[in-house]
C-alpha cells in the first residue's frame, strides 16, 4: 500500500478534475478519495463526506487531507478534532500543485512524513 | 439555565436568522461571497430540526447536538466555528438539568477558546471572535458586579453580552480582515461590517431575548 | 468592465469547478474563461482551447491567464508568444489559490498590475 | 535540404515513434504520467495527415507547418516544446526550394534556441536540451571538419548529430530531473531515462536516415 490522498473541495467537480489529474501521475497505486462541494451537491463543504472520504483513503501507511480554501480547512480540521489519528494528517499546500506533488512521491511509497513534506514544498516552487 | 431555556434560545436564534437572512447574505456579498444569511439560516433551521427529535437531559447536551448539526450542515467557514463553539460550550457544562449563570458564563468561554483553535482569528482580524470575546468579558464583568445566581442573574448578564457584541460587531467597520474569505481583499475590506460578527450579535441578543422572558 | 481571468487546466472538470468558485466569489462582475483539457476532451491542454479562452476574456481592462502546471504554461506561453498583447498576461500563482484572489481583486474592479500581483501572492498565503 | 528531404525525415520520425511508442510511454511511466509515446505518435501523425494535404513551397514551409501542427495537436509539454523548435527552425531557414547544409545548421540552433526560451531548461536538467544541445554541437562540428554543401555534407552531420544525441540521452540516467513533472520526484527521478531525449534522439536519428538515403 501507500499513503492515501484526500481531496477537500468546495466544488465537486474541481475535486474531481483534480482526482483525475492524480491518477495519470500517480497510476492506481495511491488511493485518492474526494470530498467536493456541500451535502447537497453544492458550493460548500461537508463534514460527513470528509469524513467518509478519509475512511475511504485509510490504509495501514496514513492518508494525507488536502484542503483547497477556508471553510475546507475548518472543516476539515473538525472532522479530525473529533477523529484524532496520528496517521491522517491535515496539510497545508497549495491544493493543485501540493496533490500533484504529494501523489506522485506517494506513489514512490514514501512514508507519511515525506508525501506530507512535498505537498508542503510546493508553496516553493515556480511554475515560469 | 435549563434545557426550556437552551432550548427557548437556539428557537429565537433560528427566528433572528431566518429573520435577517438577507441583511447577513448581503454583507457577506461585500467582502465574501453571498453566503452567510443562508448559511446560518439552513445551520440554525438543522438545529431545529434536530432538538424537535431529541429528548436531551440537560443545557449540556441541547448545545453539544446543536454544535454537532451545525458543523454538519452549513456548507461554509461558519459552520466548524460556531458549532465547534456550541459543542464545546455544551461539553463544559456540568451533567444536570439546570446550570447556574457562573457555569454558563465559564461554558460560553470555553465556546470562544474552541472556536480561536479551530479558526487562529485574534481580535481585531474582523471575524466572529470581534463580537464574541468582548460578548463574554462583558457577561463576566456582568456576573461579577451584580452577582446572582439563577436566572435573573443570567438575564442581565446576557442582556449585557448582547450590547457588548453589537459594539463590537460595529467597529469591525474600520477594520481590515485578517481571517476568511474577506481577508483576500485586503484593505478593501476596511469599511465594511463583518458578517460572522453581525450573526454573532443576532445569537446573543437571542440569549438576551430567551432569558429576559 | 473588470480584468478577465483565464483558468488553463489539463481536466475541464478542474477548470470548470474551480470557475463556479470564482462565480462565487466575484458574481457576473468578472469574466471567467476556461481552457481545460485536450481537444478530444481527454486530459491535457489544447492550443486551440486557451487561444479561444483568452478572446473571450478579453476586454479593454486586460486578462490574466493562469496555469495549473508544466504544459499548461508552455501551451499558454507558446499561445502568447504567437499572438502577443501587453493587456494578456501569463501569470506565476498557485492555481485554486491565486484565481480566487485574483477574481476577488477584479470584482472590486482594480487593473491588470493589481489582479496580476494579488495572485502571485497567494504563494505567500498560507492555510492553517 | 529540399521539400522531399524534408517530408521524409518527418515522415521517418512519424514511423519511429509509432513504432517507439510503448517504449516512449513505459519511460514516461516511471517519471512521469506515461503519456509521452502517444503524445509523440498523435503529434507527428498529425503532422503527417498536415503536411499530406499541403504543398509547401519551401523546407521552411514545411517545418512551420509541423510546428504548429505539434504546438496544438499534442496534449503534452513535448507539444509546445517541439512545436516551436520546429516553427523556430522553418521560420529561419531563408525562403527558396532548397536551403544548403550550414543554413539548416542554424536553423536547427534556432530551434534549440525557441525550445529552451520556452522551457527555461538548462543542459543537465533532464529533458530534450540534452539530446538537442548535443546533437546541434555535433552537426556544427562535422560540418566545420568535413566541410561540404549539398546532401553530402548534411548527412554527415546528421549521422553526427544522431550520434550525439543518443550519448546525450543515455546521459540523463545518472541526472535528476528540473523541469517538467519528473522534477516532482526529486531524487528519485535518478536512474531512469528521459522520455523527452529519447524522442528528441529517434528525431535526429529519423533525420539521419532520411538524409542518407
Ligand atoms: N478563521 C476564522 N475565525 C473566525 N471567524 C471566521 C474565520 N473565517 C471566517 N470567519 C467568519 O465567518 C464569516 C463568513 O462565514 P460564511 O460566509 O458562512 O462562510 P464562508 O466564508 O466559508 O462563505 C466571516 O464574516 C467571519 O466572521
Ligand atoms: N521545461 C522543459 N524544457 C524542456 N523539456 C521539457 C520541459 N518539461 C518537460 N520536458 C520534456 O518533456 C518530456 C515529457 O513530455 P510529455 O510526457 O509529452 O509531456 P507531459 O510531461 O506534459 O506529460 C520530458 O521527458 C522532458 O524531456
Ligand atoms: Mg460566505
Ligand atoms: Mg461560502
Ligand atoms: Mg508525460
Ligand atoms: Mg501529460
Amino acid at each position: 500500500m501507500s499513503v492515501g490522498i484526500v481531496l477537500v473541495s468546495h466544488s465537486a467537480d474541481l475535486a474531481a478534475g483534480l482526482r483525475d489529474l492524480l491518477r495519470q501521475v500517480a497510476g492506481d497505486t495511491v488511493a485518492v478519495t474526494v470530498a467536493g462541494g456541500s451535502d447537497d451537491g453544492g458550493l460548500g463543504t461537508s463534514y460527513d463526506l470528509i469524513r467518509d472520504a478519509i475512511g475511504e483513503a485509510a490504509s495501514g501507511d496514513g492518508v494525507v487531507v488536502l484542503p483547497d480554501l477556508g471553510s475546507s480547512v475548518l472543516t476539515a480540521r473538525a472532522v479530525l478534532d473529533e477523529h484524532p489519528d496520528a496517521r491522517v494528517r491535515l496539510v497545508d499546500a497549495p491544493f493543485v500543485e501540493g496533490a500533484v506533488a504529494a501523489a506522485v512521491i506517494a506513489a514512490t511509497g514514501a512514508d507519511l512524513d515525506t508525501v506530507a513534506s512535498s505537498a508542503e514544498e510546493a508553496w516553493h516552487a515556480r511554475k515560469l | 439555565m435549563d434545557v426550556a431555556l437552551a432550548r427557548a434560545w437556539l428557537d429565537a436564534a433560528a427566528d433572528a436568522l431566518a429573520a435577517r437572512t438577507e441583511e447577513l447574505t448581503s454583507l457577506d456579498a461585500a467582502i465574501g461571497d453571498s453566503d452567510h444569511g443562508v448559511n446560518m439560516n439552513r445551520g440554525f433551521g438543522a438545529v431545529r430540526t434536530a432538538l424537535a427529535g431529541a429528548s436531551p437531559a440537560g443545557p449540556g447536551a441541547v448545545f453539544t447536538l446543536a454544535g454537532t448539526t451545525l458543523v454538519s450542515k452549513v456548507g461554509g467557514a461558519s459552520g466548524p466555528l460556531y458549532g465547534s463553539a456550541f459543542r464545546a460550550l455544551g461539553k463544559a457544562l456540568p451533567e444536570g438539568a439546570e446550570v447556574d449563570a457562573a457555569a454558563f458564563g465559564a461554558g460560553l468561554r470555553a465556546g470562544l477558546d474552541a472556536l480561536v483553535k479551530l479558526g487562529g482569528a485574534a481580535p481585531g482580524d474582523k471575524t466572529i471572535v470581534d463580537a464574541y470575546a468582548p460578548a463574554v468579558d462583558a457577561y463576566d464583568a456582568a456576573l461579577r458586579e451584580h452577582g446572582g445566581d439563577g436566572d435573573g442573574g443570567l438575564a442581565a448578564a446576557a442582556r449585557a453580552a448582547a450590547g457588548a457584541a453589537a459594539e463590537g460587531m460595529r467597529a469591525t467597520v474600520p477594520l481590515q480582515a485578517r481571517k476568511g474569505r474577506a481577508s483576500y481583499l485586503g484593505e478593501r475590506s476596511i469599511g465594511h461590517q463583518d458578517p460572522g460578527a453581525t450573526s454573532t450579535w443576532l445569537i446573543f441578543q437571542a440569549l438576551a431575548d430567551a432569558a429576559a422572558t
